[in-house]
């Protein structure tokens, strides 16, 4: 007994850390990708590897493409030869130069291993068509031009060969070893000693690294960051002081809340992220346009943006983020009407669709937003007599049912992310019939005159005319009402206030740790 | 059942039992507002217990003891649902293992052993998602995970019984097996087999609950327990009463099964009652 | 209310119990085990104690020894040992007991040692080693066979009689006044029954030590004691010198047992009706109910003792009248 | 003895190929597919079935299971088909973490629950006795995950008393030491500092998982230590001269703790099953988390991998109580012979 109270009197001694040590690391509580090989992994979490373990040629600042490795570029006139120029004096973290030679390793290790990051590249380039010409220059010759190449150019981590050498076993391309080693040149360096695959990942500022560091006063030196997994349990740890920023899927709920904390504050920023609930139009009932719109009228889009999040969203029109280009002028978002809904339905009836079914609505279980969502639309359906069912599922089930048109769901809600900024990542990916069994163009909606228009600007390097096409695209699509649209993501990510300097890109969500400092 | 209820912590637990019976077996007349099982009202969400919402309102702005009593049922249903199907799979089993020394015995409780061996959760999570996650998966996933304690316990009383004077005088009258197996070993298997039935009501009751937390059990708006405390975990601590309210459901039903099958199994065990 | 008065002492008695009452409170109902239960035994005497199960036998043993059950009451009485009454402060050390089964009396989970020397730790003077060295020639004394090894062994590596064996020697272990044996020989087989009593009765007569021996076995009862004490219903029906109590019992009971079974009297087979359940005894005599020369008012009052001419005392105003034929059978 | 663990080991080596065996048809039947996961967000259809073939997924299933078994024989638990690392290393890093929470939570069970469970069969039927009756029925009742958030909303979110989530605090890093238990670890390397704050962090977790354990436990003490009550050689100790509370702590409680021995062991497969949402909650890098997490992946390397050594560490743990019954009882070893 005599133990246990000295005991308690110890831990409560240590209730509160110890003043005067050294200062306090930032704690990044953000996800983390599944490995740190950035050829193989593309999605939200791994950007944050990406922006600062790794450079690309070019890179995202706030909604601008800008040089990073690359000094400029050219194309040719009918946009299948692209050279880029290299910076000089760049350096690898293990010393070692950077050159053209590099670029061309790194491609080639991407095309190989044809993972998720190679989907933008693999239907216009070939390995072989990728070449240094000279130890600054980089040269790409497409098969077929392709507008969004210069916007996908970021995704592309340029490796350090000499690092992943002695590392790879049976022409894996070093692949396991990747998975959680670094061989960047990026601002930060990653510590593989300490490294436990989506718990904790450390990182140490990169003196050496070629944008020089005059921008940042106090740069940050020494970065951990510790994945929180529950969305409540992150929020009160930030709040807590034990890490220094949430992911950026912050609650609207929890907004308030971290905003009146003195130790914390909510960065917003117009994002660049879709929330829509999608619609299996290869199967009854969604095969029926009056269908469709009955349910495009029947959300309660301004209870759901206004009221559940708060007001922290953007109505968002159709597929493509509002602020980005290649909308068509004047498009007016879909209204809550559950009048013009039911007319809609009862057309349908009459015309013998099947509405008298459950419909399955599938939602991603750990986002909660995607079930409230849910939620709120099955009362509502209910009330123009359609049935929803609410499906619990994960995102990787979801991606392995949409990959067929008769397992696809019926419904489903998800996010569609900036992973490079260009309407080819929304309306282009999500409507061409050619995508159809990736989860993206997931509503199977198929239409001649559309597929046409966004293969035109596909392979177009015109501004002007992708510009007009995608936006004759959107238009057609829009009128088809294949999906909801609900809104475009105001990027709401929960912060310590002694973190400084965070600028925000709808690509890696303002997690680029190069621009932040701390202040004690 | 006199012995039973003059047992205070086990006539406790009866009238926590026959409480939740009733309240689930008129849970839409009892409820203040059933309709909410599927309603939303956004304007009211989140708001703190009062009189018009005794224990407050969820995020969609439900009345949160309506969804409690609504939920009575579910939670009832499953436990019912999966005890009867584990004891379908398990007392058969059981009694086959029991009765004879030989290789089929062995076989079924070396299955009985490797089934008692998987992490029953990591299990019953993988089968969640075995097919759409959902209450009847969850259902059943429990039932596979359940089944082999009534396995061990009518394994061990066939054991026991098979021993006994009156098997072998069965025997001796040319009784045929099944039928002694059925008619006789069985009924006296049974008072273990109810207090395992009872307490595995609790336990189902809990891991269900669980099951629904982590996302793989009930799906919404299902008025579901485990699942309203998983809602309600980012809205803390604010809204603490969309935690608690729930969690306190769930700890007094199975509290009820517990008490109730830990008063029978004093009233089923002589040898126990001896110690009582 | 006793139905025996205690003799006057004429010798100073070692133990003395007086008009003992144990009650116990059960589900049933409240259950008189004992009640009015009289007798004295001399320093250096033998008194057997017999009767049939559930007679109340052990709770006396209990009682004087001071474990009786939790929930147990003494509503009236006394137990004076050496002029100690004991029942409000129990006495360890100076009173030995022997178990009636070795088998179980024994902690499986501990060596013998463990268990033999705790009591003299705790009652016995000198350290351990003197402990151990006392009860090794014990062991010898009641010839345990390798007994240098004996404390270091666990109970299941020792036979029955070897066990039995054990617990005589640890009962003598811290040179008790009194040895209370409770039945010791009737779990071991005839041979060795023979040898342990002998040995008992050797070693207590040899160390001049009082003996209360408990036993439903009327042969074992003459090889051992002196007086004997017969029980019936939580009453005593007769006591007196043994060789006269079992050649010519005066209460009924004692002499239908003995019919029965003239050297084995170890169930009432053959005396129509049963003991009556501790919680309903019958009012008035307690045997009445099976009794073949029971008057009415039997029924009514509870019979006073009545000495008679050997010292002998017969709790039964009609132990001069004869038994029916068909009762003796 | 040697020869009674290794009967016991042998017993328990084919209910683990049992195991092996039945994880994985589980596993393979999650309709989830694991190349599209590994594909990633971005993939076509030929690039989920260019890496289907890479893994065998293309395989017919007896032959992957094939595979399998002789894969987990030679010792090769394979890569995660998720993050790409070695299961074997991923496991090493989160095991000890499991072990930690589970070994300190089972401790806090026995300590808390024999006691308990004594004082109730000392006052058997008396007040103590029906409280604790209740007390560990409840337990027994009570949810882990909601117990969790009651105690975080309490200790964490309105006393502010001790940390939330995690093992560590982050500033001070990870102890240095080869075992992965923090505890051992932080003692060892003298770090006070590192072990009360790997202290402070266990509390929550450890108080959580501890209780329906530390209910059976007690439960289970208390009917041993009557049933001990009632035999003869209690009642030949107490004439003999115990003291009562010799009798009770030692003498009885001896025998009592067999049957709870063997409940600390039958207990163990459901703590770790339990640690599951507790880890999740608390954010603990534990094998729970680790299992969840390749569930949602569909990770069915991984998963397998969890399950053996979930099943292996159950095995070893009966094992250990066999044993550690032979030594509290002589007559098992007795019996084993």
């Amino acid at each position: 007994m005599r133990l246990f109270a000295a005991l308690f009197a110890a831990l409560m001694l240590f209730a509160t850390p110890p003043a005067g040590a050294q200062p306090r690391p930032l704690v990044w509580g953000d996800t983390l990708p599944a490995t740190l090989d950035m050829h193989v992994v593309f999605d939200v979490p791994s950007q944050f590897v990406l922006l600062n373990a790794y450079d690309g040629l070019y890179r995202y600042q706030g909604n601008d493409l800008v040089p990073w490795l690359a000094e400029s570029h050219t194309v040719s006139t009918d946009g299948l030869t692209w050279e880029f120029k290299l910076r000089r004096g760049v350096k690898f973290h293990d010393g070692s130069d950077l050159t053209a030679a590099d670029v061309v390793y790194s491609f080639h290790r991407l095309l190989a291993l044809k993972r998720a990051p190679a989907a933008a590249f693999t239907p216009v380039l070939a390995p072989e068509n990728v070449t240094a010409p000279d130890a600054h220059t980089v040269r790409f010759v497409l098969s077929q031009s392709y507008g969004p190449f210069l916007a996908a150019m970021p995704i592309v981590a340029i490796v350090n060969p000499r690092a992943i050498a002695p590392h790879v076993k049976n022409n894996d391309w070093g692949a396991e070893w990747m998975a959680s080693n670094d061989a960047g040149s990026g601002a930060y360096v990653v510590n593989a000693g300490n490294y436990q695959a989506r718990v904790a990942l450390d990182m140490q500022r990169f003196p050496e690294h070629f944008m020089g560091w005059g921008h940042n006063q106090r740069p940050i030196d020494q970065v951990r960051s510790r994945p929180v997994m529950e969305t409540s349990t992150r929020v009160l740890s930030l709040m807590r002081g034990e890490i220094d920023s949430t992911d950026s899927y912050l609650p609207t709920d929890q907004v308030e809340r971290v905003n009146r904390n003195p130790r914390t504050r909510v960065a917003q920023d117009q994002s660049m992220r879709v929330f829509l609930l999608r619609m299996n139009n290869s199967k009854a009932p969604f095969n029926n346009l009056d269908v469709r719109l009955c349910f495009a009228h029947a959300f309660n889009y301004e209870g759901f943006n206004e009221i559940i999040l708060k007001g922290l969203v953007v109505r968002n029109a159709g597929p493509n983020p509002n602020n980005l280009w290649g909308n068509p002028a004047g498009m007016q978002p879909y209204k809550f009407d559950l009048a013009l809904a039911r007319q809609h339905c009862d057309r349908a009836r009459a015309a013998g669709v099947p509405l008298n079914r459950e419909i399955e609505i599938h939602v991603q279980t750990e986002l909660e937003q995607t079930v409230q969502a849910a939620q709120m639309f099955q009362a509502d359906l209910r009330r123009v007599g359609v049935n929803l069912k609410i499906v619990p599922n994960t995102f990787a089930g979801i991606v392995t049912a949409t990959a067929q048109a008769t397992t696809t769901p019926d419904m489903w809600v998800h996010w569609v992310s900036a992973y490079f900024i260009d309407p080819e990542n929304w309306v282009g990916q999500m409507y061409d019939s050619r995508f159809h069994g990736t989860w993206k163009a997931s509503s199977w909606y198929t239409n001649p005159e559309v597929d046409r228009l966004l293969t035109r600007a596909r392979n177009s390097v015109v501004q002007a005319e992708r510009q007009e096409l995608y936006a004759a695209a959107t238009a057609i699509i829009f009128r088809e009402s294949p999906d909801i649209w609900v809104y475009n993501t105001v990027n709401l990510r929960g912060l310590t206030r002694r973190v400084q300097g965070y600028s925000f890109s709808p690509v890696g969500s303002g997690g680029e740790l190069r621009l932040m400092s701390l202040s004690e | 059942m006199r012995k039973l209820l003059r047992d205070p912590v086990a006539s406790l637990g009866l009238a926590i039992v026959l409480f939740a019976l009733v309240v689930a077996a008129f849970a839409p007349w009892l409820a203040p507002y059933p309709e909410d099982a599927f309603e939303s009202h956004l304007l009211q969400r989140l708001k703190p217990p009062s009189a018009e919402f005794p224990f407050g309102t969820d995020y969609l702005g439900r009345d949160i003891l309506s969804r409690i009593i609504l939920g009575t049922r579910n939670a009832i249903a499953v436990a019912v649902a999966v005890v009867g199907a584990s004891m379908l799979i398990g007392v058969p089993m059981g009694l086959l293992a029991g009765w004879r020394d030989n290789w089929v015995s062995d076989v079924l409780m070396r299955v009985t052993d490797v089934f008692l061996a998987v992490p029953q959760l990591i299990l019953a999570l993988a089968l969640g998602q075995l097919m759409s996650p959902g209450l009847g998966t969850a259902m059943l996933a429990l039932s596979l995970t359940y089944w082999p304690f009534f396995t061990r316990t009518v394994y061990a009383e066939t054991r026991r019984l098979r021993g006994a004077l009156f098997v072998d005088a069965l025997a001796g009258i040319g009784a045929t097996p099944t039928r002694i197996l059925l008619l006789h070993v069985l009924p006296n298997a049974a008072p273990a087999v109810l207090v395992r039935a009872t307490i595995g009501m609790g336990f189902t009751i809990l891991t269900a609950a669980i099951l629904g937390f982590l996302g793989v059990g009930a799906a919404p708006p299902s008025p579901d327990w485990g699942l309203a405390v998983a809602e309600a975990r980012q809205h803390l601590p604010e809204s603490w009463w969309f935690a608690t309210f729930p969690g306190l459901a769930i700890l007094l039903l199975v509290l009820g099964f517990n008490l109730l099958g830990d008063g029978l199994r004093d009233v089923a065990d002589p040898r126990l009652r001896r110690s009582r | 209310m006793s139905d025996m008065l205690p003799d006057p002492p004429e010798r100073q008695a070692l133990l003395s119990v007086r008009d003992l009452a144990v009650h116990i409170r059960t589900d049933a109902g409240l259950a008189r085990i004992l009640d009015g239960v009289s007798f004295d035994l001399p320093p250096g005497g033998t008194l057997g104690v017999v009767g049939e199960s559930g007679c109340g036998k052990s709770t006396l043993l209990r009682a004087i020894l001071g474990i009786l059950p939790k929930g147990a009451m003494v509503p009236s009485g006394q137990v004076l040992f050496q002029g100690e009454d004991i029942l409000r402060k129990p006495v360890r050390g100076r009173i030995g007991f022997i178990p009636q089964d070795p088998f179980r009396s024994l902690n499986p989970v501990f060596r013998a040692g463990d268990q033999l020397l705790e009591g003299m730790r705790r009652h016995a003077p000198g350290t351990r080693d003197d402990h151990r060295k006392k009860l090794i020639s014990l062991f010898n004394a009641v010839q345990l066979p390798d007994a240098h090894n004996a404390l270091d062994k666990y109970p299941h590596e020792f036979s029955g009689g070897q066990r039995q064996r054990l617990l005589i020697a640890a009962a003598l272990a811290c040179d008790p006044d009194l040895v209370v044996a409770d039945e010791p020989t009737t779990a071991l087989d005839v041979t060795t029954q023979r040898e342990i009593l002998a040995l008992l009765r050797g070693l207590t007569a040899e160390r001049n030590m009082a003996l209360l021996f408990v036993t439903h076995d009327f042969g074992v009862l003459s090889a051992v004691c002196e007086d004997v004490a017969v029980l019936y219903a939580g009453r005593v029906a007769e006591l007196g010198p043994t060789g006269n109590v079992l050649a010519d019992p005066r209460h009924p009971y004692a002499r239908m047992l003995l019919a029965c079974h003239p050297d084995r009297a170890t169930d009432l087979i053959g005396i129509p009706g049963t003991v009556p359940a501790a919680t309903a005894q019958p009012p008035g005599c307690r045997f009445h109910p099976r009794c073949p020369i029971a008057r009415p008012s039997c029924a009514r009052s509870v019979p006073e003792a009545v000495r008679i001419f050997d010292g002998s005392r017969v709790a039964c105003p009609f132990h001069a009248d004869a038994l029916p034929e068909v009762a003796l059978v | 003895m040697a020869r009674f663990i290794l009967r016991r080991v042998l017993l328990a080596l084919p209910a683990l190929l049992g195991l092996v065996l039945l994880t994985f048809v589980l596993t393979r039947v999650i309709p989830a597919d694991p190349a599209a996961m590994l594909a990633g967000d971005a993939a076509t259809p030929a690039q989920v079935a260019e890496i289907r073939t890479r893994y065998g997924l293309d395989q017919p299933m007896w032959r992957q299971a094939v595979t399998h078994v002789r894969q987990v024989l030679t010792g090769d638990l394979g890569s995660s088909i998720f993050t790409g690392r070695p299961v074997a290393e991923e496991i090493g890093f989160r095991l000890p973490a499991t072990l930690e929470l589970t070994f300190v939570a089972r401790f806090l069970s026995v300590v808390l629950g024999v006691p308990l469970g004594l004082v109730a069969a000392l006052d058997h039927n008396g007040p103590v006795d029906q409280i604790v009756r209740l007390l560990s029925v409840g337990g027994l009742a009570i949810a882990g995950f909601w117990l969790a958030i009651m105690l975080q909303l309490l200790f964490c979110m309105e006393w502010e008393l001790l940390p939330l989530r995690g093992r560590i605090d982050v500033a001070l890093g990870v102890p240095p030491g080869f075992s992965g238990l923090y505890l051992l670890d932080s003692l060892l390397a003298g770090r006070l500092d590192l072990f009360v704050d790997a202290l402070r962090h266990l509390v929550l977790p450890a108080v959580t998982l501890c209780l329906p354990g530390l209910a059976s436990i007690a439960r289970f003490t208390r009917s041993g230590v009557l049933e001990t009550l009632q035999k003869d050689f209690v009642l030949y100790a107490r004439a003999a001269g115990y003291s009562p509370f010799r009798l009770a702590t030692i003498y009885v409680l001896r025998n009592a703790v067999t049957v709870t021995v063997t409940q600390v062991g039958l207990l163990f497969g459901a703590l770790i099953s339990g640690a599951v949402a507790v880890e999740a909650i608390f954010d603990w890098p534990g094998l729970g988390t680790y299992a969840v997490q390749a569930i949602l992946a569909a990770d069915y390397k991984a998963l397998l991998a969890v399950t053996l050594v979930v099943g292996v560490v159950y095995a070893v743990v009966n094992v250990l109580v066999d044993v550690a019954q032979a030594l509290v009882d002589p007559r098992v070893a007795e019996q084993m012979k």
